[in-house]
């Protein structure tokens, strides 16, 4: 009998199924080497077909998404108790990812946004409910969590794939992994462990040629004209971010002439990913004067955005302190 | 609005050279000072990793201070430049994260100056205690699921 | 950046009217626009600030908080007036150094619909525009008739240098501003150690004594270190070295004979204006002779009479001179 | 492995008794913090004491303790106390941590119950932190016997004789031609009155001829790399236009010279000395050199008397700079002082008044050797004083200039007076904020002054002008000032007028600072390593200061310094090597991605970036511990000992434990 295969997609964009399907036929090795007994992207299946496995019987789970409803929270749960091996996949499972910038704002305004805007006639402030009778009997929506949390941060996690999404390579190279420790030919990491990535960061990855940095001024980079193609961005005083996030994606970003946003998450051992990009800027603003810092400050308008793009549910702070206060 | 019985808990990092010279000085001339504030040497304010502040004030500070030479007399000649460049982004950054960025406050205090880093201890702990407590930690209702009723209430 | 504010003051409309007269001829030469500030007020002068701070601060404020609102692609207020500019450079800098003033000063602005962010704006005086913005270069090439030969102490007077918030000035105590734009004008300038001491100011009015003393050292060096005559900055000290010789001289028994002119009437001399346009003519210790020593002729102008007191009360005795009680003295 | 740590509360008396509950911080410590590995938790009366320390060594051999926090006193006291006895017993140094619960609780509380309940948390900070120390080892590094000394003046020459005379080999740089510094232009030193260039000129000579010093003058340091034990140091010798082989310094060069320039440095710009010169008759080393900014021939392409004149050929105008590289183990910095700019206070006339004149150029005016040979005259070259006013206190102990005191004025300006007076018999006015006279017969010769009749005015001079007021004022210059014993205002007029200006740390004191590696204090002295116990160390191990580089003083002060430098030196070179603390920044290899963001932070240069493989690297001597780039690594791959961010957020965490909720 095949191992069992799960994945998921909780609070996310789906980019991570997309990125499964990106392996182009190593998903044939999947469907080889695994029987795949929950996968709602791709195929039907029950929550109560889930619930009726007996613990611990699924051995790779791979999960997608942050944890922002009772319904998230629930298969998160249920997931955990049904998989051997539960890996949390990509950015949105890891650190919370795009979703968790909606951490910057309470429950209340995130509702009012979607359901009340300047582009949405909500003419009857008719606004989602989480149970409804109908005739039919009584519907039912999950209910929005105050913050979005990690799914580490709502179960025990064995392994975590960074990335939005996980490079494609990235995702054939584990696959291959777990077929091999399935045969008995290699051995898991130890459990915690990131996988799928590398230890240093972006720019050991980054082909740009790189100098002792002094920052006068930082920009944007499209008001950088033109950009030296082979210089490194940070030099070049636009923010990116490779610095302090982990490699493993070849530096795609920085290869296309973008500055790095950070998707892979901190580097091995980092406690908080953004403090590590605030004294990356911060050490190479060449000034000493407050009001001179203060100014070259003002080239990075948006502070919170820029470090914590992908990591603002995972950080120590984890939330906007306005998200937290909401009664 | 602020609570009277509040006592604002605050973490100090202090330079080894001098403002936990400073320190020591307060306490051989024997100043009083407000008890709120519980000090860490470090070698020097440049040590000073931002993840420092942001992981006293999540686990329970209320308030971080940061102490450091004067600028041009670093024992390290010039590394308080650097503490001060981070402190600035740190603030910018903790205003982002709905802080008031006055709970992280950057001193200079060289090692004679014990008075000063007693009567700026002590202004301090008193700015604390008007901004009120921080409550980071209440975890009992961090990661409540919004109830209906107030889903309503905080939508109208 | 030839564009200005433009706060005259009070005495630029009366005892110094000479001083406005001959501004106004020089700017056109000096490419300067001066716009000045609508429905501006006194500054207070020297006493206000002495007797209550908020009102005192408030007044100057004012005119801070109308030019800021005018701001017309410039920053910079100019004032002529050493006392103007004292205050008003005074009010924005306590009201930035010390917040509570300003906030103070700017909630009674508030009642006028007015308010003023301190540091928003330039406050400068004349001679400083003169010799930092235009240059010296550039007032030279406007000389058509140098000065030359005319012995001139140049008197800066005691409120232009001091305190200096924003270090203008080459040196507080011996500023050489005044000395350079009269030296660019071709004339023969002395070394003035007198040069920042105090005209005696508003003492003129409430303790003459001391004034004149103060006026003395002034003339008395002057003089001796053979100038014809003074040049300043201030209408202050002009009015006091001018209108108070005459007693002063009285009081000491002595007999000086020292015109002082504005800085900017030698300056139209030089650029070939008539005393006439310059208000020369108008001072009460006549700049005749002094002038005569570079070929400039004084007309004699009717000085008007002072108004004839009527006749009312009972005469008044001879006012007290130490120069009569030292005779009597003796005697 | 878990820990097992012994925690120590110290009573200190009742300095830590007195208001803290030592007894319940000792019995919570054992009962709360149990679960983080304190098995035993001792309160005591004098925890320094040797039974105190006896008392921990015998708990971590029979209880095989692994870490120890000791509740007490300041680190910076007893910190190397309570190593020594972990030593002793067999534990590693650096796995005992202090939490100071005097100078930062007992001392500065006073409410018993709060005091304790923080002294907990300090307690507990200190045990989350101990388990995350590492135990380690002092670096080791051999020490080069060589010196650098740089600076001649009488410090430079005192430090660079002592360590010569012991038989160790020094480099002794100047970037004037000659060595002697201030103390070669003075005429007499205070209190003893003796002849300055009779007791310098020896100690010169001393310094050109010995054979352990390499003396190089008109040059000057260009970079320094390396640390203690290995400096590496390039040294530019500027080009002296004079070949040194061939000269022999019998000064023909200097005679036919025809260009004559205003001497700004030795003779304080009161004299003159030629395009080609030595700038004193005594100057070591003997050589003159050529001043391009003035010589004729470098002017205007003609000239070359002396070329023609010198009976040896040594005149070479083909020189150019050398750069030479010495290695030493320890430097000293004897750079000296600038003389405060006299004109900067305008009311007092300098610059504009002919007859007002500075100390140096008085000390030039008064020298045999000067260009007036010893005659105290007027700038008019040849009338004598009738009255002389000194003033005290120039561009010092005032808030526009210095707010420091430069120590030697009081002592200058009475040796003036006695000079004056002795010379002219002039009526001698001494115009002092306070009387400054500590040290060794320094009253005695302000008591003979007074004896000599000069007189003193306490009172800060307000202005010094020309503009007479009254007949008896008129040519002469007027001191306005204000008599505070007297309570009146003076006006004093005199002939002359001599500023006792401040010394000032050198223009370039904070470039050359840089240099070394060294720190400048907000006035621009050099920082010492201790104000008290450490005054000629620096925080940069192997440099050392001496004389007024570190702040003003006077010659025995100086000379003091110098031996003081050089016997720590000594001490370096015999040891051998030298053992650093092992506070130190390493880069993980594994982790650096080269991203060159820590490279520029380093004032020591201790951080490399390996082109080839574009890593980062530290030099682990070079580094002095700071801990900034450790704090700035974006990828978290540069760790530091003593003080890692394991140690730092565990003590973070401890402090704030949620059961410590405070008063």
């Amino acid at each position: 009998m095949k191992p069992k295969f799960a994945m998921y997609w909780a609070a996310s964009c789906g980019g991570c199924e997309i990125a499964v399907l990106n392996t182009h036929e190593k998903i044939l090795d999947v469907d080889a080497n695994f029987d795949v007994v929950f996968w709602p992207v791709a195929m039907d299946a029950k929550y109560r077909d889930v619930e009726a496995m007996e613990d611990g019987s699924i051995l790779l789970t791979l999960f997608n998404g942050g944890i922002r409803n009772d319904e998230n929270e629930h298969i998160a749960k249920l997931l955990r108790q049904k998989s051997k091996i539960l890996v949390a996949f990509g950015s949105c499972a890891c650190e919370g990812c795009i979703p968790g910038l909606a951490n910057l704002s309470p429950v209340g305004e995130i509702v009012q946004t979607a359901f009340h805007t300047l582009t949405t006639d909500n003419l009857h402030e008719l606004y989602p409910r989480s149970s409804f009778d109908v005739p039919e009997g009584e519907l039912y929506i999950p209910k929005l969590e105050k913050v979005l949390r990690p799914l580490d941060h709502v179960v025990d996690v064995d392994y975590y794939m960074p990335g939005c999404p996980p490079e494609s390579h990235q995702i054939a190279a584990v696959v291959d992994l777990v077929i091999k420790v399935v045969k008995g030919e290699a051995e898991l990491p130890p459990k915690g462990s990131v996988i799928g990535a590398g230890d240093s960061t972006v720019c050991d990855e980054c082909p740009r040629a790189r100098n002792v940095k002094f920052i006068k001024q930082f920009n944007r980079i499209q008001d950088v004209a033109p950009v030296d193609p082979t210089l490194c961005l940070l030099e070049q005083g636009i923010p990116c971010n490779g610095p302090a996030t982990r490699s493993g994606c070849n530096a795609r970003c920085p290869n296309a002439g973008a500055q790095c946003i950070g998707c892979y998450g901190p580097a091995e051992g980092v406690l908080d990913y953004g403090a590590r990009l605030i004294t990356a800027f911060a050490s190479v603003i060449d000034a000493n004067d407050p009001d001179e810092i203060e100014k070259i400050l003002d080239g990075i308008p948006d502070p919170v955005g820029q470090i914590y793009r992908f990591n603002l549910a995972g950080s120590l702070l984890k939330a906007n302190r306005e998200a937290w206060k909401v009664k | 609005m602020t609570d009277t019985t509040f006592e604002p808990t605050i973490i100090g990092f202090t330079c080894n050279w001098c403002s936990y010279r400073a320190a020591d000085l307060a306490g051989t001339a024997r100043m009083k000072y407000a008890p709120n504030v519980r000090l860490i040497r470090l070698m020097c304010s440049g040590r000073l990793d931002p993840t420092f502040v942001l992981r006293a004030l999540s686990q329970g500070a209320d308030g971080v201070m940061i102490t450091g030479c004067h600028p041009g007399e670093c024992h390290y000649i010039e590394q308080n430049y650097k503490a001060l460049r981070r402190y600035l982004l740190l603030k910018r950054v903790l205003k982002g994260m709905g802080i008031e960025p006055e709970r992280v406050k950057l001193v200079w205090a060289s090692a004679a100056e014990g008075a000063k880093f007693a009567a700026e201890t002590t202004a301090f702990v008193e700015e604390i205690r008007k901004l009120g407590p921080l409550h980071w930690r209440k975890k009992s209702d961090q990661f409540s699921v919004i109830s209906e009723a107030e889903q309503k209430e905080v939508a109208a | 950046m030839n564009k200005y504010l433009f706060y005259p003051g009070c005495s630029m409309e009366s005892s110094a009217k000479a001083y406005m007269e001959s501004l106004n001829t020089i700017l056109e030469p000096l490419d300067l626009h001066f716009e000045e500030i609508e429905d501006w007020n006194c500054c207070g002068a020297t006493e206000y600030l002495g007797i209550n701070l908020i009102p005192a601060y408030s007044l100057i404020a004012r005119n801070l908080a109308l030019a800021s609102k005018q701001k017309n692609g410039t920053r910079t207020v100019v004032a002529p007036c050493s006392a103007c500019y004292l205050n008003l450079a005074k009010a924005d800098y306590y009201m930035q150094e010390r917040p509570s003033l300003g906030e103070k000063v700017n909630e009674a602005l508030q009642a006028g619909g007015l308010q003023y962010t301190p540091g928003t704006l330039d406050v400068r005086h004349l001679i400083d525009i003169l010799v930092y913005d235009v240059g010296l270069e550039a007032i030279r090439s406007q000389v058509i008739r140098p000065l030359t030969g005319l012995r001139v102490a140049p008197y800066m007077g005691c409120m232009l240098p001091r305190p200096d918030y924003k270090h203008r000035w080459s040196d507080h105590e011996h500023p050489t501003e005044l000395d350079d734009v009269l030296r660019a004008l071709g004339a023969d300038v002395i070394d003035y150690p007198l040069t920042t001491s105090c005209c005696g100011g508003h003492m003129t009015q409430i303790g003459p004594e001391t004034a004149f003393e103060l006026i003395r050292r002034l003339v008395a060096d002057a003089d001796e270190r053979s100038a014809q005559m003074m040049a300043t900055v201030c209408p202050m000290c002009q009015m006091n070295v001018d209108a108070y010789q005459n007693e002063m001289n009285h009081y000491f028994g002595t007999d000086y004979h020292m015109p002082i002119l504005f800085f900017t009437q030698l300056m139209g001399l030089a650029f070939g204006r008539e005393p006439k346009e310059l208000g020369i003519g108008a001072e009460l210790v006549s700049s005749r002779n002094a002038l005569a020593n570079i070929g400039v002729e004084v007309p004699v102008t009717q000085e008007p009479s002072a108004p004839k007191k009527k006749d009312e009360g009972l005469p008044m005795p001879r006012r007290w001179t130490k120069h009569e009680g030292k005779k009597e003295a003796v005697k | 492995m878990t820990e097992r740590i012994g925690v120590y509360v110290c009573h200190c008396g009742s300095n830590i008794a007195g208001v803290v509950d030592v007894v319940d911080v000792a019995n919570w410590a054992a009962e709360k913090l149990g679960r983080q590995g304190v098995v035993i938790a001792r309160e005591y009366k004098f925890m320094c004491s040797s039974l105190g320390q006896e008392l921990i060594e015998k708990d971590i051999k029979e209880l095989r303790l692994t870490r120890i926090v000791v509740a007490a006193c300041s680190p910076h006291l007893h910190e190397k106390t309570f190593r020594i006895a972990a030593k002793n017993a067999g534990l590693n140094p650096y796995l005992v941590e202090l939490a100071s619960i005097r100078e930062q609780v007992s001392w500065v509380h006073t409410d018993k119950t709060v005091a304790t309940q923080k002294a907990k948390a300090v307690v507990s900070g200190a045990v989350s932190r101990v388990i995350e120390n590492q135990a380690l080892d002092e670096l080791k590094v051999p020490i080069n016997p060589n010196t650098l000394v740089v600076g001649g003046g009488i410090a430079g020459i005192q430090a660079a004789l002592e360590i010569a005379n012991a038989g160790f080999h020094v480099y002794l740089v100047e970037r004037e031609p000659s060595i002697g510094g201030h103390m070669a232009q003075f005429d007499k030193t205070f209190p003893t009155l003796d002849c300055s260039a009779c007791i310098l000129t020896p100690r010169m000579v001393e310094a050109g001829t010995h054979p352990n010093i390499t003396l190089m003058t008109w040059s000057e340091v260009e970079k320094v790399t390396g640390y203690v034990g290995s400096f590496n140091v390039t040294i530019r010798k500027k080009a002296r236009f004079v070949n040194e082989e061939l000269c022999t310094g019998c000064g023909i060069c200097e005679e036919k010279c025809p260009k004559k320039v205003i001497d700004d440095v030795y003779e304080a710009g009161l004299g003159y000395r030629k395009a080609v010169y030595t700038p004193f008759a005594q100057a070591v080393p003997k050589y003159p050199v050529m001043d391009t900014q003035n010589c004729t021939y470098f002017l205007k392409g003609t000239c070359k008397a002396c070329e023609k004149f010198c009976p040896t050929g040594a005149i070479d105008f083909n020189q150019t700079d050398q750069f030479i590289n010495v290695e030493v183990g320890n430097i000293i910095l004897a750079t000296g002082y600038d003389l405060f700019d006299a004109r900067k206070v305008s009311n007092y006339g300098y610059g504009r008044l002919p007859n007002v004149f500075t100390s140096l150029e008085f000390e030039r005016l008064s020298n045999a050797a000067g260009p007036t040979n010893g005659n105290i005259v007027l700038r008019d070259g040849k009338t004598t004083p009738q009255s002389v006013g000194i003033i005290h206190c120039v561009g010092s102990r005032d808030r526009n200039f210095n707010n420091y005191c430069s120590v030697i004025c009081c002592m200058q300006g009475l040796k003036f007076a006695h000079l004056v007076h002795e010379r002219t018999g002039a009526t001698v006015y001494n115009f002092y904020i306070d009387m400054r006279t500590a040290y060794k017969a320094y009253d005695e010769f302000y008591q003979r002054v007074l004896e000599e009749g000069t007189l003193f005015v306490r009172g800060k001079v307000a202005e010094v002008t020309d503009a007479a007021r009254h007949s008896n004022e008129k040519g002469k210059l007027i001191i306005q000032t204000e008599d505070t014993l007297a309570g009146k205002q003076r006006r004093i007029p005199v002939d002359m007028v001599i500023l006792s200006s401040g010394l000032q740390p050198r223009h370039d004191a904070k470039e050359v600072g840089k240099l070394f590696g060294i720190s400048c204090s907000t006035d621009g002295w050099f920082t010492e390593k201790h104000p008290k116990l450490d005054p000629v160390a620096t925080m940069t191990e192997g440099i050392y200061i001496a004389g007024c580089a570190q702040g003003p003083k006077d010659i025995p002060s100086s000379v003091a310094q110098g031996a003081a430098a050089s016997a720590r030196v000594l001490d370096k070179i015999l040891q051998k090597e030298v053992a650093l603390e092992p506070v130190r920044a390493s880069v993980d290899k594994e982790k650096c991605s080269g991203c060159r963001i820590c490279n520029g932070l380093c004032p020591y240069h201790a951080i490399l970036f390996l082109e080839k493989e574009q890593v980062t690297e530290i030099n682990l001597a070079l580094c002095q511990g700071c801990g900034t780039c450790v704090a700035a690594c974006p990828a978290g791959a540069i760790s530091g000992t003593g003080f890692s961010n394991e140690q730092i957020l565990a003590q973070i965490d401890g402090l704030l434990m949620e059961n410590l909720e405070m008063v």
